[in-house]
C-alpha cells in the first residue's frame, strides 16, 4: 500500500456517508415531522401512535434500538457533512487564514452535536 | 528551464467569484444546503423529548408553531436540492465496468433516485402508521 | 459593399513598459467562418505587431491558445468571432495564472505538478519486455475505455483557469494533473498506482477539491477531471478504512 | 551571456526529439532538449491516422511488403539501405510506445489493431483513434519526464547553431520569458524542428512550422536535400486547411466529383482511394481542373463521402473528424460529404544525414521531418511519419550520445565570442529595425506566392517565377520593421526571425525543382511529365551561398543488406 499525509478521507468518508443520509432520509423525515404531522396532514387524534414517536417511547423493544439507531446514524452523519462542507464554505467565501483552526472549530461542533444527539437518544428519550 | 523569471502579475480572485456565473452560484446553493439540513436535524433532536412527551398536540409547543413547519419547509428545498446534486453525481463518482462496456452513469444515477422514492415511501409507511390501534 | 468589422478589446500587458494591465481595442474585418485566434493574428499581422500570445495547431488539439473569452476559459481556435457578433469580443489572458506579458500565462507550476505525479507507465519489468511484433501488452477495448477519456488532456489549463479552488489555494494539484494520474493509475498495463497516491492524495491534492465542476465544463475535450478527482477520493477512502481498519493487510 | 553545457543538445520537442532524447539519456549522458514551444504544443500532436509498421501478420504482412510499398511510394527515390532499416525497426518502436502507455486502438483479443492507409498493399497501420499523433506525443512527452538526465528549455527559440573548428558545438537560443540569449553548447546537436509547411498558405501545418531547424543548418553549411518534394495531402479542409485525416479513406470514405462519380478509378483503379497522396492530389486536381470540381467559399473542392460508413463506425473510429468537420465547417460527415482539396502536409525533404542521423557537418544530427534521412523519397506513405519520427530519432539519438562520450569538451572561450557576436547581428538587425514592411506581410505574400507558383502541379515558368519573386521578398525583408523592442515574449521578433529563415528555405525549393527537369512523386512537372532515371535518380542537395542555393545531387542508395532490394520500374498501381 502507500502513504498519504493527511486523514481527510476519513472526513471525507464522513461527509460522503452524511451526503447520503441527506439525501436519502432527510427529506422524509423533514416532510413527516417537519410538515405532514404539523400541517395536520396525518389524522390520528393521538400523535403518539405514530410508529417512531411510539417506538421511542418503548425503551425495551427491538424497534426502539432500530429507530434509534437509524436516527442517530442519520443525524451524526449530517452533522459531519454539515462541518466538512462549511469548513470549504468559509474558505471560500474568502476566509482564507487559520484553515487548522476552521477544521477543529466545524469538526467539533459536529461531534458535540454527535455526543448530544446520543446522549438524547439514548439517555433522555 | 528558464532564466529568472519576468515580472508579472496574477490577477486575484474576488470574493464575489461565486456570482459571476451561474454554475457558480449554483455550487455555493448547493454547498448551503448543508447548513439547513445540519440545523434542522440539531433542532429537530432538541425538540425529541418533548415529541416523545407529546408535543404535537400541545399547540404552544415548537414542534406545532407555524414557524417550523415554515423553517422545515425551507429545509426540505434545500434538502431536495441537496440530493438532486448528489444522486445526479452518483455517476461520476462510480465507475463501475462488468463486461465489455461501462455502466452509463445516467443509469448509476436513476438507480439512485429509485431507491431514494423506495426508501421514502417505505419510511414514510413505518414512521407515519399508526403503531398501535387507529 | 463596405466590409463589416468586430471589436477586439484585448488585455494588454508589456512587463518592464506597463505598470498595469490595460485593454487595448483593435477593429479587424468580421468573417462568419473566423475564430478569435484568426482575428488575434490578424491584429498582429496587419495592425500591431507587438501583441503576443501563443497558438501553434489552429484545430483545438495542441492546447496553445486557451484564453479569457468574453469571460470564460475557451481555445481561441475554436471560438468563433460569430459567438460574439456584433458586439465585441473581450479577450485576456487565461485567468487563475500569472501573466508573463498579454496574453501569455506562465503555466510552469502546472508542469511541474504533471511531473510530480509520475504521467507514465510503471511497472518493475518494463525495460526488459521484449519488443516488436506480437510483443503489445495485451488490452482490451474495454480495458482502454477505463482510462482512455482521461488520456484526452491536451494540457490547455482552461480547467485550472475555470477552478476556483486553484484560484484561492495555487499549491493545488489541479484538475488536469490529477486526471492524468488517474489516467494512468486505470490502465491495466500500469503498476505504479502506489507510487502516484501520496501525491494525489496527499492534503494539496484530491482534497482541496470541493467538487465545483467547472473544470469539465468547460474542457475542450470532455475529459471530465471532477470525475477523475472525485472517484480518487472514493478509492482513497476506501483504502484509508481498509488500511485501519486491517493494518496487517495489504502491507 | 549563461552558458548551459550538455552532451547532447536536442532541437524540438516533438516526437522525434523526445524520441531522441529518451534514447540518449539510456545512453547516460546528459541531454538538453530546447524547444521553440512546450513539448506537447509539437505538431506531432496533429497527426491523426496512425503509424505502420509489422505488427501483425495475419493480414499476410511482412517486413519485405512494407520495404516495398515504401520504395514504390517513394518512386523510387528513397535509400533503399534506409527503407530496410526503417521496416525492421518500426515494430519494435511501435511496441516500445506501447508500453511507454499509448492508447493504441485493439482489437477484442487484446492485440493491437491495423487499419488500410493509402499506398500500403495490406493493413499495418497501428492507430489511436483518429488521434494517433496526440497519444504518441503525449504519451512520449509524459514519459520523457522521468529521465532525469533530460533537462528541458521550453520557450527557447534557437537563432543560429555554434560552428567552431569545423564541428558543431550548440546552439545559441532567446529565452522566450526573459528575452536574454543563451549559449547550449554540446558534443552533439540534434534537429528536430519538424516540417517547413508553413512555407505555403494553404496547409495542415501549425503556425509554428517554418522550418527552422531546416534554416539553421543551411546558414551552418550542411545541405538541405530533395527539398523539391513538399507533399500534398489529397484531403484538407477548404478555409483552414484542417487535415482530415487519410484514415477517412483508409476505413472506406470515398472521393467522388461533382456527380457523385468515385472519379479515381480513372486515374488509379486497383487501390482507389487507398492510392499514394502524390497521385490522388494529382487527380484532384486534374478533376477540378476539367470542371468536375465542387464550387465553394474557397474555391473548387472534391467531396470526401464517409456517409456510407455509418454513426457506429465514425464515431468509434474517426471522432475527430466528425469534430472537426462539425466545428470548423459545420458539416457533419454522417449526413453530409465533406469538400476537400490537397493541401501542404509534410516535407519528403530536409537536412541531409545518413542513417544514423548524422548531417554532413560533423556534430550535427537531424531526425525526424526536419531529416531528409532516405526514407521517403519523392513522396512519403502516410503513416510512415510517425513510425520515422521513433526509428530514426531512436538511432540518431543514441549513435549522437555514443559520438558525444568519445568528444573532448570544446573551446569556451571561442564559443562564447560566437554567442556574443550572434546576439549583436540580431540586435543590429531587428533591434531598431524601422522600415516600412511588415512581417506578417511578408511572411503572407511569401506563402501565396509558394501557393500560386510550387503548387500539385508545376512548369519551369512558374517556378523561375516563383524565384523571382523570392528574390523581390528579399530584397523587401532588408526593410522589415519590428516594432516591438522589449525583451519578454517578444513574438514579433521571433517571427521576424522565422520569416527570414523562411525566405531561405523557400529558395532551397524552388531551386531545385527548376533544375529536376522531370515528374517524380509529389513533383509534378507540366513540362517535363516523364520520370527520367537516367538523370534523375538522384538526391537534390541544396547548399547555401551568397547568392542562393547551389544544387548538387547525390545518387540514391539501391542496396540493402538482408531484404531484397527493389529496382527502379515503372510505378504502376
Amino acid at each position: 500500500m502507500y502513504k498519504i499525509n493527511t486523514n481527510e478521507p476519513f472526513w471525507w468518508g464522513l461527509f460522503m456517508g452524511g451526503a447520503g443520509m441527506i439525501g436519502m432520509f432527510l427529506p422524509v423525515l423533514i416532510l413527516v415531522f417537519g410538515l405532514a404531522i404539523p400541517g395536520g396532514a396525518v389524522p390520528p387524534a393521538s400523535y403518539d401512535t405514530v410508529r417512531l414517536i411510539h417506538l421511542l417511547g418503548q425503551p425495551a423493544s427491538v424497534g426502539n434500538l432500530l429507530v434509534k439507531v437509524f436516527l442517530f446514524g442519520v443525524f451524526s452523519l449530517t452533522f459531519f457533512h454539515w462541518a466538512h462542507r462549511f469548513r470549504y464554505l468559509l474558505f471560500d467565501l474568502g476566509l482564507h487564514g487559520g484553515r487548522t483552526a476552521v477544521e477543529y472549530l466545524c469538526y467539533s461542533a459536529a461531534l458535540a452535536a454527535t455526543i448530544y444527539t446520543a446522549v438524547t437518544l439514548f439517555v433522555i428519550a | 528551464m528558464h532564466a529568472p523569471l519576468a515580472p508579472g502579475y496574477r490577477p486575484a480572485l474576488s470574493n464575489g467569484w461565486w456570482l459571476s456565473n451561474r454554475r457558480y452560484f449554483l455550487y455555493m446553493v448547493r454547498e448551503l444546503t448543508a447548513v439547513f439540513a445540519a440545523l434542522w436535524a440539531i433542532i429537530f433532536v432538541t425538540q425529541l423529548p418533548q415529541i416523545t412527551a407529546g408535543a404535537y398536540s400541545n399547540p404552544a409547543s415548537l414542534v406545532s408553531s407555524p414557524l417550523w413547519f415554515a423553517f422545515s419547509l425551507v429545509s426540505l428545498a434545500f434538502v431536495l436540492y441537496h440530493a438532486w446534486t448528489a444522486f445526479n453525481a452518483t455517476g461520476t463518482l462510480i465507475y463501475l465496468r462488468m463486461g465489455p462496456k461501462p455502466i452509463a452513469g445516467g443509469s448509476l444515477n436513476a438507480a439512485m433516485f429509485i431507491a431514494w422514492a423506495l426508501a421514502t415511501f417505505v419510511i414514510a409507511f413505518v414512521f407515519v402508521t399508526p403503531a398501535i390501534g387507529g | 459593399m463596405t466590409e463589416s468589422t468586430i471589436k477586439l478589446a484585448v488585455t494588454r500587458y508589456r512587463p518592464g513598459q506597463d505598470r498595469e494591465p490595460t485593454v487595448q481595442t483593435y477593429t479587424v474585418p468580421y468573417h462568419d467562418d473566423w475564430v478569435v485566434l484568426d482575428a488575434l493574428q490578424y491584429v498582429k499581422d496587419n495592425i500591431d505587431g507587438t501583441l503576443s500570445f501563443r497558438w501553434s495547431c489552429h484545430m483545438g488539439v495542441c492546447g496553445s491558445c486557451g484564453m479569457m473569452v468574453d469571460g470564460t476559459p475557451k481555445l481561441t481556435c475554436a471560438a468563433f468571432l460569430r459567438e460574439s457578433y456584433p458586439r465585441e469580443v473581450r479577450v485576456e489572458p487565461l485567468a487563475n495564472f500569472p501573466v508573463v506579458r498579454d496574453l501569455i500565462v506562465d503555466i510552469d507550476d502546472f508542469m511541474h505538478k504533471l511531473s510530480e505525479v509520475k504521467p507514465y507507465i510503471i511497472r518493475e519489468d518494463l525495460d526488459s519486455l521484449p519488443l516488436g511484433l506480437g510483443h503489445e501488452l495485451r488490452q482490451t477495448p474495454a480495458e482502454l475505455e477505463d482510462f482512455k477519456q482521461f488520456g484526452m488532456c491536451i494540457n490547455c489549463m482552461l480547467c485550472y483557469s475555470a477552478c476556483p479552488v486553484y484560484a484561492m489555494e495555487p499549491k493545488f494539484l489541479g484538475p488536469a494533473a490529477i486526471a492524468l494520474a488517474h489516467r494512468y493509475n486505470m490502465d491495466s498495463r500500469d503498476q505504479g498506482r502506489n507510487q502516484r497516491m501520496p501525491v494525489i492524495g496527499s492534503s494539496e491534492g484530491i482534497w482541496e477539491c470541493t467538487f465545483v465542476g467547472e473544470c469539465s465544463v468547460v474542457c475542450p475535450k470532455h475529459v471530465d477531471p471532477a470525475a477523475a478527482i472525485q472517484r480518487t477520493k472514493l478509492a482513497t477512502t476506501n483504502d484509508w478504512f481498509k488500511s485501519m481498519l486491517m493494518p496487517w493487510g495489504n502491507r | 551571456m549563461d552558458v548551459i553545457k550538455h552532451d547532447v543538445l536536442i532541437v524540438g520537442g516533438g516526437l522525434a526529439g523526445l524520441r531522441a532524447a529518451i534514447a540518449a539519456a539510456v545512453e547516460g549522458v546528459s541531454v538538453g532538449l530546447v524547444s521553440k514551444v512546450y513539448p506537447m504544443r509539437s505538431h506531432t500532436v496533429s497527426a491523426e491516422g496512425g503509424a505502420a509498421a509489422v505488427v501483425r501478420t495475419d493480414t499476410g504482412d511482412s517486413l519485405q511488403l512494407h520495404f516495398e510499398d515504401t520504395i514504390k511510394g517513394s518512386d523510387f527515390l528513397a535509400d533503399q539501405n534506409v527503407a530496410e532499416y526503417f521496416v525492421q525497426e518500426a515494430a519494435n518502436e511501435l511496441i516500445q510506445m506501447e508500453h511507454w502507455g499509448c492508447p493504441w486502438s485493439r482489437e477484442p483479443d487484446g492485440s493491437v489493431a491495423v487499419r488500410a492507409f493509402g499506398g500500403m498493399s495490406v493493413h499495418r497501420t497501428m492507430f489511436a483513434s483518429d488521434k494517433s499523433g496526440f497519444h504518441m506525443l503525449h504519451a512520449i512527452f509524459q514519459t520523457s519526464l522521468k529521465y532525469d538526465k533530460i533537462v528541458r528549455y521550453d520557450e527557447n527559440f534557437v537563432t543560429s547553431l555554434l560552428v567552431d573548428d569545423g564541428r558543431c558545438q550548440g546552439v545559441v537560443a532567446m529565452d522566450q520569458r526573459s528575452g536574454e540569449f543563451r549559449l547550449f553548447t554540446a558534443k552533439a546537436t540534434i534537429l528536430a524542428t519538424g516540417g517547413c509547411g508553413r512555407l505555403w498558405a494553404f496547409t495542415t501545418n501549425g503556425f509554428i512550422n517554418t522550418g527552422d531547424g531546416h534554416g539553421l543548418a543551411y546558414r551552418a553549411g550542411a545541405p538541405l536535400s530533395d527539398m523539391e518534394f513538399p507533399q500534398y495531402h489529397p484531403t484538407g479542409l477548404p478555409g483552414t486547411g484542417i487535415l482530415i485525416t487519410e484514415a477517412a479513406r483508409g476505413e472506406g470514405g470515398y472521393l467522388v466529383n461533382k456527380n457523385g462519380d468515385r472519379f479515381l478509378s480513372d486515374y488509379i483503379p486497383s487501390r482507389m482511394e487507398l492510392g499514394p497522396r502524390d497521385i490522388i492530389s494529382r487527380a484532384e486536381i486534374t478533376e477540378m481542373e476539367a470542371g468536375r470540381g465542387v464550387p465553394g467559399r474557397y474555391g473548387d473542392t472534391v467531396m470526401l463521402d464517409l456517409r456510407h460508413l455509418g454513426d457506429e463506425l465514425i464515431n468509434r473510429k474517426l471522432p475527430f473528424v466528425r469534430e472537426l468537420a462539425e466545428r470548423y465547417i459545420g458539416i457533419d460527415p454522417v449526413h453530409n460529404p465533406i469538400p476537400v482539396r490537397p493541401v501542404v502536409h509534410y516535407m519528403m525533404g530536409g537536412v541531409r544525414t545518413d542513417i544514423d542521423g548524422q548531417s554532413p557537418l560533423p556534430g550535427l544530427f537531424a531526425c525526424g521531418e526536419a531529416a531528409q534521412e532516405g526514407l521517403n523519397g519523392a513522396n512519403r506513405l502516410g503513416s510512415n511519419s510517425l513510425t520515422e519520427c521513433l526509428v530514426f530519432g531512436a538511432r540518431t539519438g543514441r549513435v549522437a550520445a555514443r559520438l558525444a562520450a568519445q568528444t573532448p569538451e570544446a573551446s569556451a572561450a571561442a564559443i562564447e565570442a560566437l554567442g556574443a557576436d550572434e546576439e549583436a547581428r540580431i540586435a543590429a538587425r531587428f533591434g531598431e529595425a524601422t522600415g516600412d514592411e511588415r512581417v506578417g506581410q511578408i511572411r503572407s505574400d511569401l506563402q501565396l506566392t509558394m501557393e500560386r507558383l510550387v503548387g500539385v502541379y508545376r512548369t519551369g515558368d512558374s517556378l523561375k517565377q516563383a524565384a523571382e519573386e523570392l528574390r523581390t521578398l528579399k530584397e523587401r525583408f532588408t526593410r522589415v520593421r519590428v516594432d516591438d523592442h522589449t525583451r519578454v515574449f517578444n513574438m514579433e521578433l521571433q517571427a521576424a526571425l522565422e520569416v527570414d529563415f523562411m525566405l531561405e528555405i523557400a529558395e532551397t525549393v524552388v531551386a531545385p525543382s527548376i533544375l529536376r527537369e522531370e515528374s517524380r512523386g509529389s513533383q509534378a512537372r507540366r513540362d517535363f511529365t516523364d520520370r527520367d532515371d537516367e538523370k534523375f535518380l538522384v538526391h537534390s542537395l541544396a547548399y547555401r551561398t551568397e547568392n542562393g542555393p547551389q544544387i548538387e545531387w547525390q545518387p540514391v542508395i539501391l542496396t540493402t543488406e538482408s531484404l531484397t532490394a527493389l529496382p527502379p520500374a515503372e510505378r504502376k498501381y
